[in-house]
């Protein structure tokens, strides 16, 4: 049985990226002096030896066939020498040194539904994650949201209107496995029912103390059911977190009836004017309405279309928001403030208004 | 559309942005197990949950991490994705690809897995998403034949990632690329083998913008700045200011933060002693305005997700260090940060909440930095000082 | 020097500024409890700690506050402090006094205390510093007699104390002594007779300056404001403007913080919209400018010093309220609360650590007030929400 | 023994203060169209009606003789009609319908040794606490302090040359009954050593569960000692607060050895310009050095002097300080930058720079 060890391969890591390079990158590695925006989703770096690069910027559902990606091939084949990269917000980028070959790029892209945009002053791809198509957690599906709400902004993805960029983040649970907690606006999956325990398989699928320990409001406790030790929820202490089901597979969080989207807005993560800053809530909850969700696309596109009209040039939502105030804010969106848009955790203090600043 | 096996998503493939249910359907064409997504996402979409169950312990030979198990509630209508692992494929600094090198990931995977895939993760990972168990060994072996390896998953070392700094930015003020690698290549035992409290993300990023999100996203984040003047081309000044939609002091001298650029009306003026670097005017005019000479970059430690005690940003550890290979200064600090968080961790407690917990001036203390004014906004503001010295009675 | 009593203390006679020490001693050449503390203190100096112990319960029949009890563990050394008891007398709206008034009260103090006073404690009230247990009920009668009572001590309502307000400031909003002197009135019983869980301190500012540092120092702040536009009168911009010495761009506009005040070296334009009312304007201009006409007041709540859960400073509760006689909006809203806090109150815990228990959210919901986002500074950013609305399986 | 009962006057609170109104008060009150500083220490209030009052600001060690409350009376009944004032800084002000009057009644005051000052941007009367003169919890004395660092600052009292004005306040322990955390400088009393349990009297003179709650950071324990209940402190959880000891007066926490003071800058109260704030620490520890505690006054007048070269005009320190910000306030003060510095109670994290804006 035992086969002679053969010598594995392992912890070779990824190729090195000069392989990967386009020459005029490779040659003007460090020496670009600016950019310039040619048009929506097409940008040119030039270098200081006076060397340009066309940068060609489509969109992708990020979840992508292998197909897809052979296409994508093919056009870097065709129009870039071969080269391509991905952006941090999942866009495809074709570099090409010949200006010549833009127009032809982006045509053949459009055939094939692929849409070019995404730079400087638009609402580029949306940052997100798993969703119903992979992860046991969520509390809704990221695909199918980004898929309607890009639908619905489309022209802003294309076009360069508005005031500034705005970064766009889905989470599908309170893990946040993406830029949530820091976007412009971010649309999260909640549940809003405790986990049902599932006593038999407990104790053999979970360690208790680990269990107790992952409740960040100290709402489980250690009990025995039918005589076999368990786990207990204060009802009252759950916000649905799902921690405890990360860490115990016996106690399934979701629920079709409850579960549904909240929405967030005025987060950033760059230092330009103001500092990095989370997102706010704006709606803690939107009913899961799929395959459309619209009740999230109308919030949302209500969101980008006061912001569009209101905000000074150069203005984030974030920055936006606070320069009229979330009173107003409010007020504008029509969104009803809630007694859960008032922070009750750990700093929750701290967000309360210490001041008699206030306008009228 | 009444024979559609998925009729619910199928008006997904309306409107104008690309389509992922269109992606599954063309996966679909060359594997079943994208077919079996299929139908169970329709599943999901008509029930409103998710038909994943929780992640078994699943991987390769000798890794610890790289693979995420997957497990579907309903294999017996779906038994095409019984098991629906993925693979976290290390992709390269700046997700800069040949269309070759593509080519030699995508037959691989349409050999063994179900033609799906994220570019890319949100760490940064190339995805391969959804396969067997059984396929697993023989894709991590075709993969590393063709120079390729795992990413991280577990409580690793996550693949790092970058932005595309010097290879595309005009603002990047250190390397990000070959940091990125070199830690990639430098902690591959880290990576692959789970041993830390949780996990560690790196994430580099070449000036304040920003553009992977470090600073929110990574339990290291490394974020380029200047420390000397920003340097200024005072006739492509001009040219901006010539230009009739251009409002020099709307868009630049009135947003900047620390209120130390001006404008008389002919000469640009920035107070360098008081910039505090946030690049928005060199953002808004990057033909005339560039980081300065003296680069560098800020290193940054404890950005998080909100489980367990709260969303965290990173917070400043070092204002400023020199990166040039082969980068041994921050090597040396990275050791001794991760043998702190060994004696001090907790079994899923990230570093920023293991700071949090034992306290940022204690941290600082046993990592041998000293205290500086630059890691906080401000100095504590509560009386509740732990004093250490104290005198004694003779 | 050398057969001072107080070599140490005496160097506390020099310089400038008055001196406690030369008070203390005019005292002592009335009273042997003034010398008696004279010597104490020398000795506290000498030593460097405090003389004094744990003050017992003492008090005036049928009060339950108003007497702060304290007494000497050096009582062998010093027998004239052996009990050196405070009087807390509650102080005029406003500390306006006649000469006469305050003949009278020395003249009681003279004859039954230490002569030395506190003009005025920090919480307001006039303090009678340092008497024995035998001589309060004297004391209280011989007040009660001139027109004067106790003020607060204990878990009770403390001495409310206001700014001079209208009496003397043009730019009070309300009426500050009047409601002062209306609350003390109708709340003796609960000033008088500790029964909440902890002290409750009422302070009232005529407006946002805040001259009794009422959002620091009180659970229940009240501040004046106005709801419509700052008056202005042209003619004296001009004045200010006509002086050199006076920048109104330096000075206030690019001072104001929401930035909607403007000069266009002609006329001072102020977007009220958008104004803050933050005061600043009028206060270096408060010939040319002054608040609005629609006044009222803004209610804070929960400030307090940082034991034990670290300071507060108080939150907007009401954004506006007009403050008419009787304030019978205002009372009802504190009984609502008071009887909130006598429900969810612990022993010990101020109404703004019992609100950062219960929720903002929970407390005014509990007394009767719609969240709205004026009490905020900013919604939540954590997800941790607990949803009180769910759907049932039918 | 039982005498008849009498009926007691209990009850009445204090004299309304229309009593105490200066006549020309009592007609302008609410009519007070503006004011104006005639110099230090004086102010004038005019009327809608055209009517004034002068108002004189003089200084008092607040802790006053009845000798000097009576020689008060005496000025009032000379100078300003019997009438007249304390402030929220225990100065003392007398309202004066007679300009001519200004001068005679400041140097009476002056023949007194009570200066005149503290309007507008001046250093104004040091708000304060009772320390070793009245409290069983002063971990060193206000008074003390007060004046020695108003000896030293007392040009600042007299004169209007700073930027804007500056509140300084004293306490003499952790219970900070002032505005100790809110002031733009403060002068704070602090222990450094736990407290001692007096076992054997602490169960007659404490409640042992209440002792054990009154501990922020829960490092009191129940226990036994000789077999009798008592309490135990865990000393790395101490961070010498005192609470204990105001709950239960068998743990005394004084201790000469190692009692001082902290320093701490940067608050403010009114809503003026930037929000109310609170004070944050420059010097962690300082002894206690009476009679006149010359480490602490040289810290002060060294941050006064400071923002008095480099604040601008209507900036409070702490806007000063968050203008310039705290790496160079610690640069020009000198001030050693510790571990102290950095907050590490509950909202600790919140203090953190979580932004690469900075000053090199
Ligand atoms: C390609 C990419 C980096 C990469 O390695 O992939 C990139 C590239 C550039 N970024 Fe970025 N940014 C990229 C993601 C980001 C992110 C991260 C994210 O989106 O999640 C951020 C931080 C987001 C945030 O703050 O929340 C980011 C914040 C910026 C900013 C700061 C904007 C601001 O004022 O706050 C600039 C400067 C600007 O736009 O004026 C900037 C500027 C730029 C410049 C102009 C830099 C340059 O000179 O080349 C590049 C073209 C920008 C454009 O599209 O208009 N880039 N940029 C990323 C493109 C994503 C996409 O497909 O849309
Ligand atoms: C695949 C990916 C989402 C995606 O669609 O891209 C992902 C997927 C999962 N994440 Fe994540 N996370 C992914 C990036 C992130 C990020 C973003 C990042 O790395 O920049 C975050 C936020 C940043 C952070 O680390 O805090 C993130 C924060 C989490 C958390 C919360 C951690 C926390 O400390 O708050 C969990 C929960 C946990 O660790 O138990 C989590 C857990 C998970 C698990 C493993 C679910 C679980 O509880 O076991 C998900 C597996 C889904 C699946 O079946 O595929 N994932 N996760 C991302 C990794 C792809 C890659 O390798 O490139
Ligand atoms: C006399 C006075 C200081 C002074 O020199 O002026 C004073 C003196 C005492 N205060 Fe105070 N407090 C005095 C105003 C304050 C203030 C300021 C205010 O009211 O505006 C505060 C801060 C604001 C606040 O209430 O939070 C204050 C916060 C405290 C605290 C901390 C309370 C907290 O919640 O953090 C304590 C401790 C306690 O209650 O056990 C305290 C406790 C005490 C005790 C009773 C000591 C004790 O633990 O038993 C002191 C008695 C000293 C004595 O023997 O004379 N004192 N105390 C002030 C009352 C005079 C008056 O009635 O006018
Ligand atoms: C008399 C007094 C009220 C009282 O009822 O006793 C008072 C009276 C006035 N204050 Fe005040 N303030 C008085 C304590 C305060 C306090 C409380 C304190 O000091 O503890 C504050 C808040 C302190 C803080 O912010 O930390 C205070 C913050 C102000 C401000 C706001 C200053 C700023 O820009 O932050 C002004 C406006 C100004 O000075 O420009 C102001 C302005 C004024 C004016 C000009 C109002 C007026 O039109 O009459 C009065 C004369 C001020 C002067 O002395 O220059 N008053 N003032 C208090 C004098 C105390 C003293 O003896 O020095
Ligand atoms: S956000 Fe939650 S549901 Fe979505 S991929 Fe991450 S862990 Fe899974
Ligand atoms: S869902 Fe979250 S809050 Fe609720 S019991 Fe589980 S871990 Fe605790
Ligand atoms: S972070 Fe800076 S260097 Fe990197 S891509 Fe963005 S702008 Fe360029
Ligand atoms: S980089 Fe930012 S802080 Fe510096 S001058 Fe430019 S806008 Fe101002
Ligand atoms: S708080 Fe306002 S109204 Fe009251 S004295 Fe101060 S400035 Fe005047
Ligand atoms: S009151 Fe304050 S916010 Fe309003 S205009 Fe004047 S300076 Fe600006
Ligand atoms: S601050 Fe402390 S020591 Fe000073 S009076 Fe208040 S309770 Fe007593
Ligand atoms: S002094 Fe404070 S921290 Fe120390 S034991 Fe007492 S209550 Fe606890």
């Amino acid at each position: 049985m035992a086969a002679p060890a053969v010598k594995r391969k392992t912890d070779i890591g990824p190729p090195h990226y000069e392989k990967f390079l386009h020459p005029i990158i490779k040659e003007n590695y460090g020496k670009w002096k600016y950019h310039e925006v040619v048009k929506a989703g097409v940008l040119v770096h030039v270098s200081e030896t006076g060397a340009k690069i066309f940068s060609v910027r489509a969109a992708s559902p990020r979840l992508l066939s292998s197909t897809t990606i052979l296409l994508f091939c093919d056009l870097a084949d065709k129009y870039s020498g071969g080269y391509l990269r991905f952006t941090s917000r999942n866009n495809v980028e074709f570099m090409l040194d010949n200006e010549a070959n833009i127009d032809p790029l982006i045509n053949e892209l459009k055939q094939n539904n692929i849409p070019v945009g995404g730079t400087k002053n638009t609402i580029s791809n949306i940052v997100h994650t798993q969703g119903w198509v992979h992860c046991h957690s969520s509390a809704t599906d990221a695909s199918g949201l980004v898929k309607v709400i890009m639908d619905d902004l489309f022209e802003y993805f294309t076009e360069m209107t508005l005031p500034h960029k705005v970064k766009i983040a889905v989470a599908c649970c309170l893990n946040m496995c993406g830029a949530v907690h820091c976007s412009d606006i971010a649309i999260l999956g909640v549940h809003r029912r405790p986990p049902k325990i599932e006593h038999k398989n407990l104790k053999n699928m979970c360690e208790i103390p680990s269990t107790v320990a992952s409740c960040p409001t100290a709402a489980i406790r250690p009990t025995y059911v039918d005589g076999k030790p368990s786990v207990t929820i204060d009802e009252d202490r759950c916000m649905f977190c799902g921690n405890c089901f990360s860490v115990c597979p016996a106690m399934p969080i979701a629920d079709p009836l409850n579960d549904g989207v909240s929405i967030w807005v005025g987060g950033k993560v760059s230092n330009a004017r103001t500092q990095p800053t989370f997102t706010k809530l704006a709606i803690p909850y939107l009913p899961n309405n799929p395959p459309r969700w619209t009740e999230v696309t109308c919030a949302v596109k209500k969101i980008v279309t006061l912001y569009a009209q209101d905000a000074q040039k150069y203005e984030r939502v974030g920055e936006w928001i606070e320069r009229i105030g979330w009173p107003r804010f409010f007020e504008l969106t029509g969104f009803e403030f809630t007694k859960e848009h008032i922070d009750d955790f750990k700093h929750a203090g701290l967000t309360y208004r210490r001041t008699t600043q206030m306008k009228f | 559309m009444s024979d559609s096996k998925s009729p619910i998503l199928d008006e997904l493939e309306k409107g104008p942005w690309p389509s992922f249910v269109t992606e599954i359907k063309k996966a679909a064409e060359k594997s079943p197990m994208a077919q079996g997504l299929l139908e169970q996402l329709e599943l999901s979409y008509k029930e409103k949950r998710t038909h994943w169950k929780h992640g078994g312990i699943v991987g390769v030979k000798g890794y610890g991490g790289g693979i995420i198990g997957r497990y579907s509630d309903a294999s017996d209508k779906f038994p095409e994705v019984a098991h629906f692992h993925t693979v976290r494929v290390n992709q390269p600094s700046g997700w800069f690809y040949t269309a070759d090198a593509l080519r030699e990931l995508m037959a691989i995977w349409e050999k063994h897995g179900s033609c799906l895939t994220n570019f890319h993760g949100s760490t940064g990972d190339t995805v391969f998403l959804g396969t067997k168990t059984s396929e697993l060994e023989d894709i991590f072996t075709e993969l590393s034949e063709k120079g390729w390896d795992l990413g991280g998953s577990g409580s690793d070392v996550r693949t790092p990632s970058c932005c595309v700094g010097p290879a595309r930015c005009e603002f990047a003020c250190y390397d990000t690329l070959s940091l990125t690698y070199d830690l990639t290549m430098s902690y591959q035992d880290e990576l692959h083998r789970p041993f830390f409290p949780y996990k560690w993300k790196f994430k580099m990023a070449g000036c304040p913008n920003d553009c992977v999100a470090s600073i929110a996203r990574s339990d290291f984040s490394i974020i380029g700045t200047w420390k000397d003047a920003i340097q200024m081309d005072g006739e492509a000044v001009k040219e901006y200011v010539a230009d009739a939609n251009f409002n020099i002091q709307k868009f630049v001298v009135n947003k900047c933060p620390s209120k130390c650029i001006s404008w008389d009306g002919k000469e640009l003026e920035i107070d360098n002693k008081n910039c505090v670097r946030c690049m928005h005017c060199i953002n808004v005019m990057p033909k005339a305005l560039r980081p300065g000479k003296e680069k560098g970059a800020t290193l940054l430690i404890g950005a998080k997700a909100p489980i367990v005690e709260g969303a965290q940003l990173a917070s400043v550890l070092v204002p400023f260090m020199e990166m040039k290979p082969p980068y041994q200064e921050l090597k040396d600090l990275l050791a001794a940060i991760w043998e702190f968080w060994d004696e001090n961790g907790v079994a899923r407690e990230r570093i920023g909440e293991c700071i949090q917990r034992v306290g940022l001036g204690n941290f600082v203390e046993q990592i041998g930095l000293k205290p500086i004014p630059q890691m906080v906004m401000q100095p504590r503001d509560n009386p509740y000082i732990f004093y250490e010295e104290y005198l004694e009675e003779e």
